[in-house]
């Protein structure tokens, strides 16, 4: 039920104040041709009615406060109820952008000192926080390897970019985005970079490598070093796709591991909320060499004064209206302080801890392709349970037990695959519970598969149709 | 060892180290180069309550602006707009905002029917046929529109109206460089309007423009005049961004034939955020919906025939079709197309129109009370809706006003001499603004006039 | 399940800060003696097993934000959603009850302003808002004929007060808490006081009367300026339960029916949330004559200064700890305001209008005892339905179709009460929805009674046993 | 007429005048004499918009305190408490603010649910067997337990102790002369105790004295000595009245052999909310249930054998035993208690005496450093909790004390005076009061004394 069918002419969900001066005609204001004839069709419903429907909708989602939401590659860890306060201070939420250095010392002092913390944690001397995402740091990140290249006189030539086969999709989009022609070079079978296929792929034509690390098998890349050895002397640049660092925080920095370009998704590493898709924030850091060409404006700090830089010559200009997600930067930064260094640490050792002990005793039911210690996560397949179940079953069956499913059908390199991250902020007693449900469906799977084939029995909705809402696509609501 | 957030007892640990067959957690990490693990070096913090970090980010609260102790005149494209507490009271709501993306459609049909209003809303407000679920901003969903359309038509050049915000307007010169896209500016005249003339020309010459990026209100408040674009640019896209409150009265780009309509819905339901997160609009015809980047919710049904809504054409996204997606974009800004569509219910089909209405009449008046004032006048002629430019008298500094402003705790615009003109402030007005507050605002312009007079 | 089954040594919700200052030995503060050997075994639970359980608790009530809560004699109502932002607003929830008057004036002035408006709406010249409920104004009102007739000398005399027998519990109870003898006098036919009966009653023994009005089958009492003429020359006051003033409010004034003493439920009336229980608020409005015993402090003005007047030797003292439910206060006063006149008629109007449809369309189905125009709300029967089925059966099956039951089994003078109050805040389709659901109810109490019997069916439990906890009470967890 | 709070549109309001067969509205309120609502007088006042009232009531606040602006150290039963984020965000889920008395267990059973928690947590904290689910507040509650004494006990007669917070003691005052009972006040001793010589007295002479009320920490924060109170009172009740929080380290009144304890809750989760809603706290012993006041969940199960709760012994409330009720105590202070619950689950039982003894820490800091200023010193030699009470240097006054630090933006405390103690302050401290703050307390105080002594 959408809105729309609430509504009844004449009802109305506010009021506004009355016009307090005198009214002209609008025809006097605005010409009339450019003067809308009909209005929007924006639904008529009354407050309480409003406010039942959007409660009642609420109530049709799972949600990190509902219970574990193991969606793997997406950190779904709990999200600390202080920052929701403090975000919503008036002199945050309430700031405009454009209201003056004099009168925002504290938001830019804010955005600095949350930048000189990330800095640390990536192990890299210069930042933005500027892109509103993963993807958009991503993109980013691609802008300054092509600037970078550019300003060497080296584009023309430098046209490609690597990306392993386990590559999350927005990794070649913002390859592909930012102009560069995306190579997958290979894994080997231990589900790292295949060090050989690397070698041959490093030509002189690519511009640089994007690694998820730990990447999307949740393995770490043993290696990195090496990897970043052979791209750096093929004259290449190292992007460190971040969105895994939840697994590695406060005990490694990818600019130790010879990374020069490095997103943070503020959103999942530092707890902010996903809210239902976004907003994020995905902060880039990078080099010394790369410093020059950051966006527009660089927050800065001279004489205990925090301005806006744009005098950045070298700049490739701007990726945002203004200056990213604050209000995002505000939780991510009350979050790093509250943890402290050993906050920090104990975030990657428990969400490393519940993921490997999840695999321990998963893999006795269900298939490991890469049976290796893992990260923050890992991936089983779903394949060969029961008499044409499918993985979507298996997540489908999940739901009826209580839990978000994973992740599935990614990364594309495990079949049927199931990606599981549990994050540090559940308890062992709910990854117990989430392991005997898994057992449970695999035996519901050999002996009545048709409760795999037909779920989600317990769920506002049984399961549907998406090759009907592909074929024909019915994308708003029918108004006549 | 368990901070608050990390529900693991020792004991919790022990057991599952053990089953692990781990001695410690240490050891769970020395797949990591131990060069690596030695070079870490700590940021030297100590955890701290949040009662701590509280007070902390309480006091550098209290090192800015108070908006709530100012009257603003800010505008350029963010606005000091009302929201009902409706939506705040939605926005809470865990199960809306500790979600994600709503993979799972059977355990999100909240997200994803308020998602299927959301662009049902937009669709409406721009007069447009599809729209997707939100792009990051107004400048963002204005490049992805860039290239869009240069997929569609498979050209190269642009064309792109001066009156664009100027931030906007860097975002799109940064993405067409990505993408080796040209753009070819177009000045304004003195209606403060696109100059047609100029547009004309550059049609005759450039055979190759593959559209042309307008927007309506413009920077400067002005409202372009669309009608007859569309015919002149021909197969080429008329892509126009707007502010979708003035969408309340203004005839919508759909009407005159645009082919994407953007804009920056922070006006709807989102407080300023100090410039994020922000809501990207984006809405194009239905036959491009294909090409059309970010997500959608589109309706079905279950398994026993009841309506029910998922994502829909997901294969022009990146994690299906990868580098062929129609744009990179993964999260978005939900949150916030979910306060615009709470908002755009909240006020309804009449309390839209009011709205918009407010923020007309009301900045008319001041418009024409400060144009009273000596040697004051507005810049341009055009029509505008909630925002004008005021060019200052003679040898009068706008930094010099705003100053004075500030000080009677006026916020009372943007100095456009950051923007390349040299004498003049940009001042919005809102619904928000009373009579009372208008009336102030004038006699401080005119004191501080008197008073650089004396 | 309850938090205490989440509980293991160690977790914690929250962090505290460190002692900044040097610490004494606990022994050298506070004699060993007194310190407590046991900590007190409050459950040790982690944050987002905390939100989690209090988040899976929320979904387990039904409330006015999920539909149509028809519960008689409490005006489920609505609660804008404003007025919730309002009365959090640091000045108000932050503010210390002794700051000061210096301090204070604003919420004094906003107290002052309430008081202002409910004395119009009662028609009567003075108030206190000191009761915290309901009750709480009808003991302070019994205390107030105390003193009157104290004050009076009469005291020894008047023991009595008069009650009909469709009084609301707390009536009697109040009165008797305040130290009266209570006596119950007859309705009639119609539902209203019999003035025979009452007659007969009002002795020189009597105090007064304790009116509902309307009173509990939502009947108004036409004859009211008779009944206070009769208490009155008779020398004994009229005191006015405002509980159900949702119904006239706006129209007609209780002291324009000679009522002496009112109190009003702001979180009835005025939509302040009911907060699962509490808390409420009932200020109380009283002639001339009685305002020289409000309890102090009074908030009073001169010369554009608000304080709070302690000097008033005639008072019966206090029955707070200090000036009754502020918070409360400002959401009445925002909702006031936001209705004026106009909104407040509108209120009583469609209250009325919604109840009175419901009773023609229902009565078609059910028992109607009183068959007369309500007001506000109206009293069902639900008896003779069908082979044993009861009142609570088809409170129970409600719930089955989305509903929150009606007050069931009170006003007691009606046998099988269902005691009906839909409120204005209802759409005209939810009230459809109402009326379908009763009627099905109807039905299957004829053809499948046990559909009833064993209702619900679809709540988060099953029937609760009432028996077994009256007879075996648990009231706390066992914590061993 | 639809406002936005009623959803009635005028088709509606036909339809349904239709449906009854009345003509008008107005036609529904006949039977009210004419001649009342004849005399029905308007308020005057024109209906008002969400944001004109926000900003009215806005501006009201602002004619207030900040508190936020203040550093404060007032106590006297009220207490700024540190409250976890986690509590307004359960109290804002709707599902529990907007319901009622769960009348209706089986929709219910989270307020059920929380209830009964809150009632284990009282029996812990208090170290009693059976708690009630709230009272109006900590005067309220302590006079419900007058009111049960005597119906348990019989007697008519009872001691007060002087140290009994003044304006509960007034309360009880009030419902004492209501139920004609007596009340007899004891004094308190230069440790700022109960003087125990004069309750032996008043036993030995008054055979019919059904109990004694005290308060512990009492008004003055000195902790009473409860030891052998029980044992001197015998069959009489001990009635012993509590801050909440000092339990965390005091050893609870139900040891000392009370039979009725109760206190105050504010302190649990709660903003001081200018002293209303507060939260009475109620618990006694297992054999007196049945003569408590207030609600109680109690646990049961249902029809399939799951653990469930309703309401329990209702038979004591005034909906079922009318003027024989135990209380007359309806509406209570639900949500409140709620808050409490789930702050006390968010310190737990590490975190409760941690933040006691932060507030026993700090308190004591202060008090030493100011009873070190010259002329300071304090008032009793008892000992204390996070409240103490200091005696001004001869002549001072501390409405001038307090004045001074006002200007530094120090709400120093309550002044004594106004409660017959004239030369004296209460000062409270709690956990949020950090070093510095104590420290500039101290400071502001010495500086006023120079000044003063200049
Ligand atoms: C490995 C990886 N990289 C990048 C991204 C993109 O981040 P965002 O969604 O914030 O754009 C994601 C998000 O799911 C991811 O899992
Ligand atoms: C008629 C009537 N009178 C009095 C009361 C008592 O009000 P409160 O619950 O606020 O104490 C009620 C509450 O239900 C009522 O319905």
């Amino acid at each position: 039920m959408t809105i729309f069918e609430l509504s009844k002419p004449g009802r109305r969900g506010v009021s506004l104040p009355g016009l307090d001066l005198p009214r002209r005609d609008l025809e006097t204001l605005i010409p009339q041709k450019l003067l809308r004839h009909e209005p929007p069709r924006l639904p008529e419903v009354s407050q309480p009615d409003l406010v039942r429907h959007y409660t009642k909708l609420s109530k049709m989602n799972y949600s990190v406060d509902d219970g574990l939401y193991p969606l793997g590659s997406c950190t779904m860890k709990y999200n600390p109820k202080v920052n929701e306060a403090l975000a919503r201070l008036p002199q945050f939420a309430g700031a405009h952008p454009l209201q003056g250095e004099e009168l925002s010392q504290g938001l830019l002092r804010l955005m600095f000192e949350l930048g000189e913390l990330l800095k640390g944690l990536a192990g890299l001397p210069a930042i933005t926080l500027q892109p509103a995402a993963g993807a958009h740091g991503e993109l980013l990140g691609m802008l300054l390897i092509r600037k970078h290249f550019e300003e060497r006189g080296e584009l023309a030539r430098r046209t490609k970019i690597l990306l392993p086969d386990s590559a999350h999709g927005t990794n070649p989009a913002s390859a592909h985005t930012a102009g560069f022609q995306v190579i997958e070079t290979p894994s080997d079978e231990r589900g790292m970079v295949d060090l050989a296929g690397l070698r041959k792929n490093m030509t002189d034509e690519v511009a640089g490598i994007m690694l998820t690390v730990p990447n999307t098998l949740g393995i770490f890349e043993e290696e990195i070093l090496e990897i970043a050895e052979i791209v750096h002397r093929a004259g290449g640049l190292c992007y460190f796709d971040g969105a895994n660092l939840n697994s590695i925080v406060g005990r490694a920095r990818p600019g130790d591991m010879g990374m020069d370009i490095v997103h943070f998704n503020l959103h999942k590493t530092f707890s902010t909320p996903h809210g239902g898709g976004g907003p994020g924030s995905g902060p880039v850091a990078v080099t010394e060499e790369l410093e020059p060409y950051l966006p527009v404006p660089v927050v800065a700090k001279r004489d205990e004064r925090y301005y806006l830089d744009y005098d950045r010559p070298k700049s490739i200009g701007k990726v945002h209206s203004f200056f990213g997600n604050f209000t995002v930067m505000v939780r991510a930064y009350a979050y790093i302080l509250m943890l402290g260094d050993e906050g920090l640490r104990a975030v990657s050792g428990s969400a490393v801890l519940a993921a490997n002990y999840l695999k321990e005793r998963l893999k006795k039911t269900y298939k490991l392709p890469y049976d290796r210690p893992c990260k923050h996560e890992f991936v089983l397949s779903g394949k060969g349970l029961g008499e044409g179940v499918r993985t979507l079953d298996i997540a489908k069956r999940l739901i009826d037990y209580g839990f978000h499913p994973p992740t599935i059908y990614f990364p594309l390199i495990v079949e049927e695959a199931l990606m599981i991250e549990p994050t540090e902020t559940v308890s062992k007693e709910e990854l117990d519970r989430f392991i005997a449900a898994m057992e449970e469906i695999a035996r519901e799977a050999r002996e009545r598969s048709e409760l795999l084939k037909e779920a989600p029995h317990h769920a506002p909705v049984r399961r549907l149709d998406e090759v009907r809402a592909a074929r024909q696509p019915i994308l708003r609501a029918g108004l006549d | 060892m368990a901070t608050e957030f990390i529900p693991h007892t020792p004991e919790d640990i022990a057991e599952m180290l053990a089953a692990i067959g781990a001695g410690s957690i240490e050891e769970l990490f020395s797949d990591i180069p131990a060069e690596v693990r030695e070079r870490y070096k700590p940021l030297g913090l100590e955890p701290k309550s949040e009662l701590e970090v509280s007070r902390e980010l309480r006091r550098l609260a209290a090192e800015n602006l108070d908006p709530t102790g100012f009257i603003s005149f800010l505008g350029g494209g963010i606005y000091d707009h009302f929201i009902p507490a409706v939506v705040e009271q939605i926005l809470s709501r865990s199960e809306f905002y500790t979600a994600y993306t709503p993979y799972q459609a059977e355990i999100s049909q909240g997200t994803l029917t308020w998602m299927f209003e959301f662009q049902t809303l937009v669709c409406e407000l721009t007069g447009m046929e599809v729209a997707n679920s939100s792009m990051y901003d107004g400048a963002t969903a204005l490049a992805e529109a860039l290239f869009m359309a240069s997929r569609v038509t498979g050209k190269r050049r642009f064309l792109l109206a001066e009156g664009v915000n100027p931030s906007y307007r860097q975002v799109l010169r940064t993405y067409a460089w990505a993408a080796d896209l040209q753009l070819l500016e177009l000045p304004y005249d003195g209606l403060g309007q696109l100059d047609r003339e100029a547009l004309k020309e550059q049609l005759t010459r450039e055979l190759e423009v593959g559209g042309l990026l307008i927007q309506s209100p413009n920077f400067f408040g002005i409202v372009e005049d669309l009608e007859g674009l569309k015919e002149l640019l021909g197969e080429a896209f008329l892509i126009v961004s707007t502010n979708p409150i003035s969408l309340g009265l203004l005839r919508p780009p759909g009407e005159f034939g645009a082919d994407i309509v953007v804009g920056e819905g922070q006006a709807l339901g989102n407080p300023p955020n100090f410039g994020g997160p922000l809501l990207g609009l984006f809405a194009t015809r239905q036959r491009y919906l294909r090409q059309m980047p970010g997500r959608v919710s589109g309706q079905t049904v279950d398994a026993e025939g009841k309506t029910g809504y998922v994502m829909a054409l997901q294969t022009r996204e990146q994690h299906i079709r990868r580098e062929r997606a129609t744009s990179n974009i993964c999260t978005n800004e939900a949150l916030c197309a979910l306060a615009a569509t709470v908002w755009l219910a909240a006020l309804g089909k009449e309390g839209l129109r009011e709205l918009a209405e407010l923020n007309l009449q009301k900045a008319h008046y001041l418009a024409e009370r400060i144009a009273g004032i000596k040697g004051y006048r507005l810049k341009f002629t055009g029509p505008f809706f909630n925002e004008f430019v005021v060019q200052l008298p003679q040898g009068r500094r706008p930094s010099e006003l705003l100053a004075a402003l500030r000080e009677a705790k006026i916020l009372g615009g943007l100095d456009l001499s950051l923007y390349g003109l040299k004498d003049s402030i940009l001042v919005a007005v809102t619904e928000k603004r009373t009579k009372e507050e208008l009336d102030l605002f004038v006699e401080e312009v005119a004191r501080h006039l008197e008073e650089a007079t004396r």
